[in-house]
């Protein structure tokens, strides 16, 4: 049962990517597409040949990998009462995989000759050395907080203190340019680098990678909802809760993005290190008892 | 705000320059659209041995812009309201319409304008302004004999056909 | 600027008025004075290189001609100096070697007539495609319009700089609506230099006109020259001819133009609002903003059958009327359109995300403005007051009452403000031009274009002035057709701007001038993807 | 094929922009192109189809060629949106377009456009085309509406003249007049209703009032000015007819 839910979960995310589409769609006054839109379009990439852009074996393995490491990353989730993997440094892991994923993707950009995949891969590695650090800090604090490192353990002994609130406000920041959404898709922006690393992937290839993303994106979220969750629901409900809670986020998220432009990458940076610099600040207050 | 069209049929708005037409009725092959066509998308193609002429609209060169149907004298050649043209095969855009030429009344060979253009100017002269059975006689000449009608007619000095 | 001139330099030159407030002078001997008079005319603070045109005037002057056209925008005057180049020896003192605004028209000359400026600073190809053979010259008279030589491909780079890498935008990127390529040399994020190869969408406009067009004609091969500000160069197109001709066009068809013109900067306007949005990947607000300009496109289809104003300017006139019911159309629309777009631009401009995407980027200076000739908002936008259609009038803008919005900033958000603005002004221009249209024909009435006559006509396009140039010849023909867009000097620019900021902000910049290729190439700069290396 | 999911890629090889404007205006919300699985991506890689626009220009050419060997090799399908990309348009043979044929100037259908160097599954002709019309294409290319279009060939031997004698030769003059007064589009409709009244009258005056009449019934003052101006034309016209009778010359030749 428990290895269930997270099989489960890559067949769900394109539907929800569906929504999100539907969602943008109502907000720009148009109709958009079916909500299976998402699943039509992964077929059809999947019937399609994938076009070998550099001929290293990093550029083929890329997509793979990083589907795997955003699958590992909800393998170490917890759904309901208990995670499939979860143990006592879960959340180290978790972080592991999650670093992982960004590696995966500098990895695959760099492996082809491309100024737009390079300029991808360099925005992206920019972007993680700011707002991976910061979501280190808030494991930190968490870890801090209730002695532990298991997501589990951690969401059953917080207390409520102002370091932890300011820890959740910073978490749901953190999620959200993690999550890849407008103002932070920085490094696979559309109209600037042509979709960054992804612009020289096709056919199958990409919808693996495309597909990745979406699972790392609903991955980030469901850890957030769990955090949130978790702490006062137990059981059959809490899963239901939790997919509630992460759907909600999701759709406020779409909306959210959906009222932004994209920022600079400087300015992204400028926001990650205030980010990073609050995330110390909780740290501290955390450490002295608050 | 979404239209449900195509599910749906739209029709162009009554002002808009659509699709044009020919209508094969009303056509007399004179060629005024041909000559004002700023893509040349209707062309005049003159077969001599068979004595036919093809004046020949191919919508997918067509831009639209109703020149042909500001010249046409008939009011054969019209811009619908229509607008889907699209289809997988070029050959579906090609309207043609075939006309007879008319044969030179001296020399048998064929003229350069139709039967029926012969037809529509012999029915648009107004009484009294041309010598209407003359003309009648004179009207299907082909080039080369106009030519040296012209010639022998300005050698008649003060003759009757000055 | 006439009177000042023709008193400096009036003993050597052979005078010729064309009409009121324009001369041309030709300059038969003594070359070497002409670089003179071209500075002594642009250090006047008001003057600026309006065109430059080359004609092959073999079969009456036995020389090829340069004739670089200068407009003093205080005065409202046009002076031209013609050159004749002989053809053994085809070469004329380069004003680009002094002037940057000069560099693209001499470049043009040596493409497409083979004459040569003396001391250009970049003689590269810039119009012909990099397949032409070195020794065709499509303009010249024994070049028939449908012949196309081929050679073997030699693409024309600049080197790279040191310590750079190439990001290539184009010619086929997402952010650009047309083919271009712009080779930005850049230093991580940073670009430090930018080499462009533009004219991918060179069509041989010009000299499809000469070939195979009679005058009428050329005004929907005029519209074709750009898909949105197609109405402005046909109106350019059949004004020049008009003046040329001295045909009197009637008043009701000046104001259909007029109204016409502004339906057109609306829907431009509107446009690139939209299209600024979407690059900075604000697609709500493109969505919301082109909302607004399907309403001016079903307009414009209303009122003259084609979306895109297509086929309604003829030399003479216009070839539709306004209908009571089509007028009482406009205004409705007009309503609508106002209060939607004051909705969508305040909508815009409260997300702070895009205002700093805006602001302080791609700043143009008042300097550099002047040097390449910068119109349009790129100009107002640096601090230049300049519009043709105050200070050049033309159609029933004289009758008419607008403000011209003007920033010092330079930057990417001061030119959105003037669109902004200027779309407000345009709602106001054809609210008042509809009032004040007069009764009478749409249609002046004329047999034939007399030959050998020259006109110069500018209209105020969305993106700046589209000067055109006419020379006829007998059986309605036209001989020679110069058209200048608005983009072809704003685009120089585009390095200037770009130097200094990130490939991030690229396409925005590119985009703020709101480059029209097909404008500039009919006679086009950017990179591409891997699909596409640099050789 | 009917594909659910159509990812396009925008190709312009030396369009006006005309029609590359109307691609991005399908995507706006009053057509929505996403409804029917269309999206826009920004390179070939992804794309299923192609979009192409413009007459294809020798400079472009290679480029496109490229981003077209860029697509995955199935299913490739080719758009070509516009006149021009269907058969090169108002430039077809300019010397600045890249062609592969001769441009005769008698076959047909035209030569010219994207179709020289790619076989094209769908054209979409229109300058430019309505954005109603390249959704009309993307549905014909995956099979949600019908097919309207067909070739035509007529040999019809009847013609018919709505008009003869001297009242279709007023017509003739007449129109040139009209143009100029109120332009052709509104002109012609007008014009066809005033010779039904010249059909019906007996005289000048009779038609005069007739005309009158008409001048009550419509409410739109352009209209009403155009009746008066082909009125006096009409006059015109007669008089002129009138005059040449009593000359009594015999005019030679026939006017166009």
């Amino acid at each position: 049962m428990n290895l269930v839910i997270p099989l489960i979960i890559p067949f769900i995310t394109p539907i929800l990517d569906g929504i999100a589409r539907k969602v943008r769609a109502k907000i720009q006054d148009r109709i958009g597409p079916p909500v299976l839109q998402t699943w039509y379009d992964f077929i059809s990439l999947f019937g399609m040949e994938s076009i070998d852009a550099s001929g290293s074996l990093t550029f083929r393995l890329a997509p793979y990998l990083a589907f795997g490491s955003a699958m590992a990353m909800l393998f170490l989730l917890p759904y309901g009462d208990s995670s499939p993997f979860g143990f006592k440094g879960d959340l180290i892991a978790f972080i592991y995989f999650f670093a992982l994923f960004s590696a995966v993707v500098v990895l695959s950009g760099m492996s082809v000759e491309s100024s737009y995949t390079m300029a991808g891969a360099s925005r992206e590695i920019t972007l993680s050395l700011v707002f991976k650090p910061a979501f280190a800090v808030v494991v930190a604090l968490f870890a801090l907080k209730s002695g532990s490192l298991s997501i589990e353990e951690i969401t059953h002994s917080l207390h409520l203190a102002p370091s932890v609130i300011g820890a959740y406000a910073l978490l749901i920041y953190i999620t959200y340019v993690e999550a890849g959404f407008i103002p932070y898709d920085i490094a696979e922006a559309e109209t600037e680098i042509l979709g960054g690393v992804l612009s020289e992937y096709s056919g199958r290839a990409l919808a693996v990678f495309l597909w990745a993303f979406q699972i790392k994106r609903f991955a980030m979220i469901w850890l957030l909802s769990s955090m949130i969750v978790l702490p006062f629901v137990g059981g059959v409900k809490a899963l239901i809760a939790q997919f509630l809670t992460a759907l909600t986020i999701f759709i406020l998220m779409v909306v959210y993005e959906s009222m932004n432009a994209r920022h600079r990458l400087d300015i992204a940076v400028r926001k990650g290190i205030k980010a990073l610099a609050a995330g110390c600040i909780l740290l501290i207050l955390a450490f002295f008892g608050w | 705000m979404t239209k449900s069209y195509p599910f749906e049929p739209e029709e162009a708005p009554p002002e808009y320059r659509g699709l044009p037409r020919i209508n094969p009725l009303l056509c007399i092959g004179c060629g005024a659209c041909t000559n004002v066509c700023p893509p040349n998308a209707v062309i005049r193609i003159d077969d001599c041995s068979s004595g036919t002429r093809r004046i020949v609209l191919d919508v997918g060169r067509c831009i639209r812009c109703a020149r042909c149907e500001e010249s046409c004298p008939t009011g054969a050649i019209r811009l619908t309201r229509e607008f889907e043209a699209a289809t997988d095969d070029r050959n579906d855009h090609v309207e043609v319409v075939e006309m007879k030429l008319a044969k030179c009344r001296n020399c048998g060979s064929f003229t350069d304008y139709t039967e029926r253009q012969v037809h529509k100017v012999l029915s648009i002269i107004p009484p009294g302004i041309l010598d209407f059975e003359r003309i009648r006689d004179k009207l299907p000449l082909c080039s080369e004999c106009k030519r040296s009608l012209t010639i022998i007619n300005a050698s008649r000095v003060g003759g009757e056909w000055r | 600027m006439i009177g000042e001139f023709e008193r400096t330099f009036g003993a050597v030159l052979e005078k010729k008025t064309l009409g009121k407030k324009k001369v041309l002078y030709a300059l038969r001997v003594r070359q070497e004075d002409f670089p003179k008079m071209v500075r002594f005319l642009l250090s006047m603070p008001t003057v600026r290189l309006f065109t430059m045109v080359g004609t092959d005037e073999r079969p009456f002057e036995d020389a090829f001609s340069v004739t670089y056209w200068f407009a003093d925008w205080r005065e409202g005057e046009i002076l031209g100096i013609r050159l004749y180049v002989p053809e053994d020896n085809p070469e004329y003192p380069s004003v680009a070697s002094f002037h940057k605004g000069a560099l693209w028209f001499e470049r043009e000359v040596k493409d497409l007539l083979g004459l040569y400026a003396k001391g250009l600073p970049d003689p590269r190809r810039l119009i012909l495609s990099d397949d032409w053979p070195e020794d065709e010259f499509p303009l010249r008279e024994d070049f028939e319009y449908y012949s196309s030589p081929l050679s073997e491909r030699k693409p024309q780079y600049l080197p790279k700089i040191e310590g750079t890498s190439v990001h290539a935008i184009g010619p086929y990127h997402i952010a650009l609506d047309e083919p271009a390529h712009f080779r930005l040399f850049v230093r991580g994020e940073e670009i430090v230099g930018v080499d462009y190869r533009g004219f991918y969408s060179h069509r041989g406009i010009e000299k499809l006109a000469r070939g195979r067009m009679n005058y009428n004609q050329v005004c929907f091969i005029a519209e074709r020259v750009c898909g949105i500000c197609g109405f402005c160069h046909s109106t350019a197109y059949a004004q020049a001819v008009e003046e040329a001709a001295k045909i009197e066009v009637p008043d009701r068809a000046r104001y259909i133009r007029t109204i016409l013109l502004e339906v057109e900067r609306l829907h431009s306007h509107l446009l690139w609002i939209g299209v600024a949005a979407h690059l900075t990947g604000f697609d709500t607000a493109f969505m919301r903003v082109w909302e607004v300009r399907e309403k001016v496109m079903q307009l414009a289809e209303r009122l003259t059958g084609n979306r895109k104003t297509y086929g309604l300017v003829v030399v003479g006139g216009v070839r539709r009327d306004l209908l009571d019911y089509r007028v009482s159309m406009i205004e409705k629309f007009l309503k609508e359109i106002k209060k939607e777009f004051d909705r969508v631009v305040d909508f815009l401009l409260s997300a702070r995300s895009f205002v700093e995407r805006c602001r302080g980027v791609g700043v143009l200076t008042k300097e550099l403005a002047r040097e390449w000739d910068a119109n349009g908002p790129v100009a107002r936008a640096s601090g230049i007051d300049y519009d043709v259609r105050r200070d050049f009038p033309y159609a029933a803008y004289p009758e008419l009452s607008f403000d011209i919005p003007v920033y010092t900033e330079g930057d990417v958000l001061a030119r959105a403000m003037v669109r902004i603005d200027e779309v407000r002004e345009s709602l106001s221009l054809i609210e008042q031009a509809i009032d004040a249209m007069p009764s009478g024909p749409i249609m002046a009435g004329f047999n034939e274009i007399p030959g050998g006559v020259e006109g110069i006509s500018a209209v105020e396009a969305p993106r700046g002035e589209n000067v055109h140039y006419v020379m006829t010849e007998d059986s309605n023909v036209i001989y020679r057709w110069r058209i200048k867009a608005a983009t072809y000097n704003n685009l120089q620019t585009a390095p200037d701007m770009l130097r200094g900021y990130t490939i991030a902000d690229a396409p925005l910049i590119i985009a703020s001038i709101d480059p029209c290729y097909s404008c500039t190439e009919r006679i086009q700069v950017m990179d591409v993807g891997r699909w596409e290396p640099c050789p | 094929m009917k594909p659910r999911s159509l990812w396009v890629f925008h190709l312009n090889t030396g369009a006006c922009n005309g029609c590359d404007i109307e691609i991005l205006d399908v995507l706006t919300p009053y057509h929505d192109i996403e409804r029917l699985g269309v999206k826009l991506v920004p390179t070939p890689r992804h794309a299923h189809a192609l979009l192409v626009t413009g007459p294809l220009t020798r400079q472009a050419y290679y480029s496109a060629r490229k981003a077209y060997s860029a697509m995955p090799s199935k299913p490739r399908i080719v758009i070509a949106i516009g006149t021009c990309a269907c058969s090169g348009g108002i430039f077809y043979n300019s010397y600045a377009i890249r062609r592969e044929s001769d441009r005769l100037s008698l076959e047909y259908p035209r030569k010219g456009g994207t179709s020289e160097f790619l076989p094209v599954d769908i054209y979409v002709p229109g300058c430019p085309p309505r954005p109603e019309e390249i959704l009309y294409g993307i549905a014909l290319l995956r099979g949600l509406v019908k097919k309207k279009m067909g070739g035509e060939h007529y040999t019809v031997k009847e013609l018919v003249l709505p008009r003869s004698q001297f009242n279709a030769w007023v017509e003739l003059l007449l129109r040139a007049k009209i143009r100029r007064e109120i332009g052709y589009f509104d002109g012609y409709a007008l014009l066809k209703d005033f010779m039904e009244l010249v059909e019906k009258s007996n005289s000048p005056e009779e038609l005069g009032k007739m005309v009158e009449l008409m001048k009550k019934r419509i409410k739109d003052s352009r209209l009403r000015y155009g009746l008066e101006m082909l009125y006096k034309h009409y006059i015109g016209v007669v008089r002129m007819y009138e005059s040449i009778l009593a000359e009594k010359k015999v005019v030679l030749g026939v006017s166009k």
